[in-house]
């Protein structure tokens, strides 16, 4: 799919995007199990996202696995058509610790399912004696799920949060 | 005794310690790098927590990571192998602080030792012998005919800034220390910029003897006799073995009681190695001091009958030494081969790769200690220690046959992997070997008489 | 010594032989059986000779057979192993007249020993305590109560004719026995037609215990400790260990002393076993005289440092023992499992097949003694033995310990492949093989209570 | 194939025989290499030899080998249409000794190569320790070639003769 780029008005975007976002959510909460495609277009934005038609089992070690059956919420950035890609990747943690969702007790989330991420956003922190190892998003994409809860001991290379890559195209 | 220990270390000494660790009942965690996620002591231990990537730095030698594993997996004490953290002061400190047990001497005790010369210096207050010279630099050929006096010839006038063999004189007789003392300063100003030089005994030839030792927090200390370690390439023991050839009794036994002693004077705790240069006048001289368990210990075991890591934890567990001096009777001889996934023929680089064949030496009188098995990948990431065989006979001519054809039996391939098996029999088969009167120059010299073949 | 030895067994005693021989510089000779064709000594000798098809009686069994592969191979002497024709006087007669050192008693030695009651009567004459009975059947009540009360109580009435159980009765105090007599003596009428009976001390529960004996051709002779052979299931020995436990120290030596004895009274040559039958006061009485190397050797070359297959090369090749009895000085506990290819849950019925794991224990102090590998095909011809694990340990507790940390890390697995390693297991976490007080009825008993669970 | 059997003069039938052993044998020798197929007939008595297409290599250990290069003699009992099979088989050991070709020093061996056997007829002695063996053919066959000299040693189920059986239809 090629992506054309219109020059537009910023806040009609935004606006357009909140009503294609959604739209586009409420689709996906209402139709019964993950839709192999979603196609939301209004004027000039469009987001479409497919799903591959995947087996259901473990996520395996490497560092992309097979998308989840867990259903990502569909939205796009700032004036671009995106697609998301057909696999889905992992956050996984740098170091062997203890895992936390936010900077400190009672704070706000760094993130929460359905966030875009971008690269080098902090998504979380492992602990490991007082040092904290921040954990970051290495592309873009949407947080699908955390796999981990806050406070939980987590190994090195475990896997976090499982991500939906959007390339920006 | 503990509950359940963490073995922050990989290998074969990460199964070795996990076998004595399930003999005392204790629970295993084994810590593994991305690299050795399907090694046997991953599969042997009870629990396995990855604590990071290859690099040692960041899992087998990384204190957070592994204090984290050791808390996330409910252990209440850490044995540290040797190599990595095994003798680092402020690992055994972390430990301490962090409420787990560091299975090893304490953090005050390794820090004391560390420092190589302030451990010399510790030593020389115990009474241990050092090999005679001038402790501060010589100023003068006065100085320098003074000194030589106490320090006898041959000795060595080395520069204070030198190194790598340059910038250092030998002299064998009085009548050459005053010119060889104003060539070596005139040398030492011109390559360094810095004319001191100090002067040592000169060993021509030596042989690298060590006495392991087991300290309680009690201040009860024994020695388990001493080890030859002379079959060396570039500071890598390949042979080991107990009693060392050609050493009488005897000085073992005053090497024995001056290892005591200097363990006690610095209020050592758990197995400790204390190494020793011996001339050939059956002189010997304190080197240094290894705090920890080492590669070669199986035939201090072989000859004594004492688990030496099973002790380790029983002192660390604040148990009291059970065994005194006079119940430990070295009996026969042993020896230990280093088998290396390294190609002699190419100056021993390592050769990582997959084993197809691994077929290991067995019975009477035999133990191999061991981490690989046929399908084992060997990384390229760690040291190539793939086996260690030791063999035990009632006297070191038996022995020798034994190894021999332990050796003969061991059978390792794969793709790209070498191994020292072959260099190792041909070390065997050597008459200087064979008749013990080898020293630490024996590997070189094997690999000059090849090139000149 | 010898040039070459050929070995006429096979399994893991032939690689023993095989591994002894290499260490003392002597050349092996294997033979096989078809079966056998791709076997570990095969590999592991010299030369092999094929010498028949897969039943004994054809190949390892077969005289003609082993002495042409002898003399086709160039052997000066052969090694038998166990069972075969290891206690064969006509074998080893022949291997004498056709010029090939048996390495063994000589033939008119294995000849008197071989017949259970001669060499009895043998042992008894040169003073061995004999467990009491009437050698001749007796005639009368007033015979059988003359000869109870040199017997004491319990005592057994046996029929002459007698076998299996039947024909048998157990007499606890001197006021049953008229009756019993008179009983016994009519069931064995109307069972086997012959009313003869006889009567013997009956031990409700014994250990078996042996001695181990080397004597060479010069007439000196020496004992090696004791081992207890009491775990068994239907005479198969599962579990042997030494020294003893629960014997005095002074039971074992004499014991030494009768066994050392009656191999002189003999001209015994070679390595021996005397047997023995230990009741619960510690009083013993000889049984047999096995003329042959046992399967359960290691546990005692663990404790004595002896290797005992090195020391029938050296007896055989006309060598005076080095050995005196005062250098021999066991040391610490060892312990053997034998690991049988069969299924304890179906009345362990072999369980031949391919293995396609098999991985073997290792680590300090452990042994293993096995021809078996990876891809190993175990026939359905043989004895179903498939590898000895051997531990030693300090103490009998320690040894224990490390048993059961060996047995755990022994993998066997192949299609319909079975193995005792479990069993062996169960064995050793038993209460009463912990505290030694079992006796050679434990292994019936396990079976009993795990039948009544 | 099938045979069939005439009734015929038993002495004809021996010289007749004898014609078309010996030309076979001629053809044999004369040709380039080992024929696949030789056909002789003479009236009603006919001799065919079919050999099978083989790599050249290694025995196996099986009893019944591929044939060997070494060229048979063609030959034919009385009265029959016969061929050879296809495969060759061995005569084994039946125990390890040393092997005799004659009933004793001096005297006429048991068989040659090319001399035609029976079941159970004595071909060679194993003797091993004084116990003469008897070695015996197990079928109806002509030995293609002696493997062991004289004298020699050999193994339990060691290949001595190599025999192209005949079937007797």
């Amino acid at each position: 799919m090629t992506a054309v780029i219109e020059p537009m008005d910023p806040g009609r975007v935004d606006q357009t995007l909140e009503a294609v976002h959604r739209h586009a959510t409420r689709l996906l909460t209402q139709a019964p199990g993950l839709p192999r495609r979603v196609r939301v277009r209004a004027g000039d934005v469009s987001v479409e996202l497919e799903w591959p038609v995947v087996e259901s089992g473990q996520a395996t070690t490497a560092t992309t696995v097979a998308a989840p059956v867990a259903a990502p919420v569909a939205s796009g950035p700032l004036a671009t058509e995106e697609t998301v890609s057909e696999q889905v990747s992992q956050i996984r943690a740098p170091m062997v610790g203890v895992f936390y969702r936010a900077p400190e007790p009672g704070a706000k989330p760094f993130v929460s399912e359905g966030d875009l991420v971008e690269p080098g956003q902090q998504v979380g922190i492992v602990e490991a004696m007082k040092l904290m190892v921040p954990i970051e998003a290495d592309q873009h994409g949407r947080i699908v799920e955390i796999l981990v809860a806050n406070g939980e001991s987590v190994e090195y290379d475990q896997p976090l949060f499982t991500v939906a890559p959007l390339e920006v195209e | 005794m503990f509950r359940r220990v963490l073995i922050a270390n990989r290998g074969e000494i990460a199964l070795r310690v996990a076998r004595a660790c399930r003999e005392l009942g204790v629970e295993t965690v084994a810590v593994y790098s991305t690299e050795d996620a399907d090694s046997a002591v991953v599969r042997y231990a009870d629990q396995a927590v990855r604590i990071g990537p290859g690099p040692a730095r960041r899992s087998y030698s990384n204190i957070p990571a592994i204090i984290e594993a050791a808390r996330l997996s409910g252990a209440d004490a850490i044995h540290p192998g040797y190599g990595f953290l095994s003798e680092d002061p402020d690992f055994a400190e972390v430990c301490e602080a962090e409420g787990f047990v560091f299975i090893g001497p304490p953090a005050s005790v390794l820090a004391r030792l560390g420092d190589k010369s302030d451990a010399r210096a510790q030593m020389a207050a115990a009474g241990l012998p050092m090999l005679p010279g001038t402790p501060e630099p010589v100023e003068s050929v006065e100085e320098a005919e003074a000194a030589a006096a106490n320090i006898g010839f041959p000795l060595i006038i080395k520069a204070v800034a030198g190194g790598g063999g340059r910038g250092m004189r030998i002299v064998e007789t009085p009548e050459d220390l005053a010119d060889a003392f104003a060539q070596t300063r005139a040398d030492a100003l011109a390559l360094f910029g810095d004319g001191r030089v100090y002067l040592e005994r000169y060993l021509r030839s030596a042989r690298h003897v060590e006495i392991q030792i087991l300290a309680d927090q009690y201040g009860n200390a024994v020695s388990l006799g001493a080890r030859d370690c002379s079959v060396q390439r570039r500071r890598q023991k390949l042979v080991e073995e107990t009693p060392p050839p050609g050493v009488p009794a005897s000085v073992v036994e005053e090497m024995g009681k001056d290892a005591v002693r200097g363990a006690l004077a610095v209020d050592y705790v758990g197995a400790g190695t204390f190494e020793f240069l011996v001339d050939d006048e059956n002189r010997y001289y304190f080197m240094e001091i290894n705090c920890r368990i080492q590669v070669e210990h199986p035939v201090t075991e072989m000859v004594t009958g004492v688990d030496l890591v099973a002790e380790q934890l029983r002192i660390a567990a604040g148990e009291p030494l059970s065994l005194r001096q006079e119940d430990i009777v070295p009996r026969g001889a042993a020896i230990e081969c280093r088998v290396n996934a390294e190609d002699p023929a190419r100056g021993f680089i390592p050769t990582p790769g997959r084993l197809e064949r691994f077929h290991t030496p067995a019975g009477p009188f035999v133990r191999v200690d061991t981490h690989a098995e046929p399908g084992y990948r060997i990384p390229p990431t760690y040291d190539p220690l793939l086996a260690k065989v030791i063999v035990w006979g009632p006297d070191r001519d038996t022995a020798i046959r034994r190894m021999a054809r332990a050796l003969g039996e061991f059978q390792i391939e794969g793709p790209g992997v070498r191994n020292t098996v072959d260099f190792l029999s041909r070390v065997l088969r050597d008459e200087r070997f064979r008749t013990g009167v080898h020293r630490t120059n024996l590997v070189d010299t094997l690999f000059a008489e090849s090139e000149a073949d």
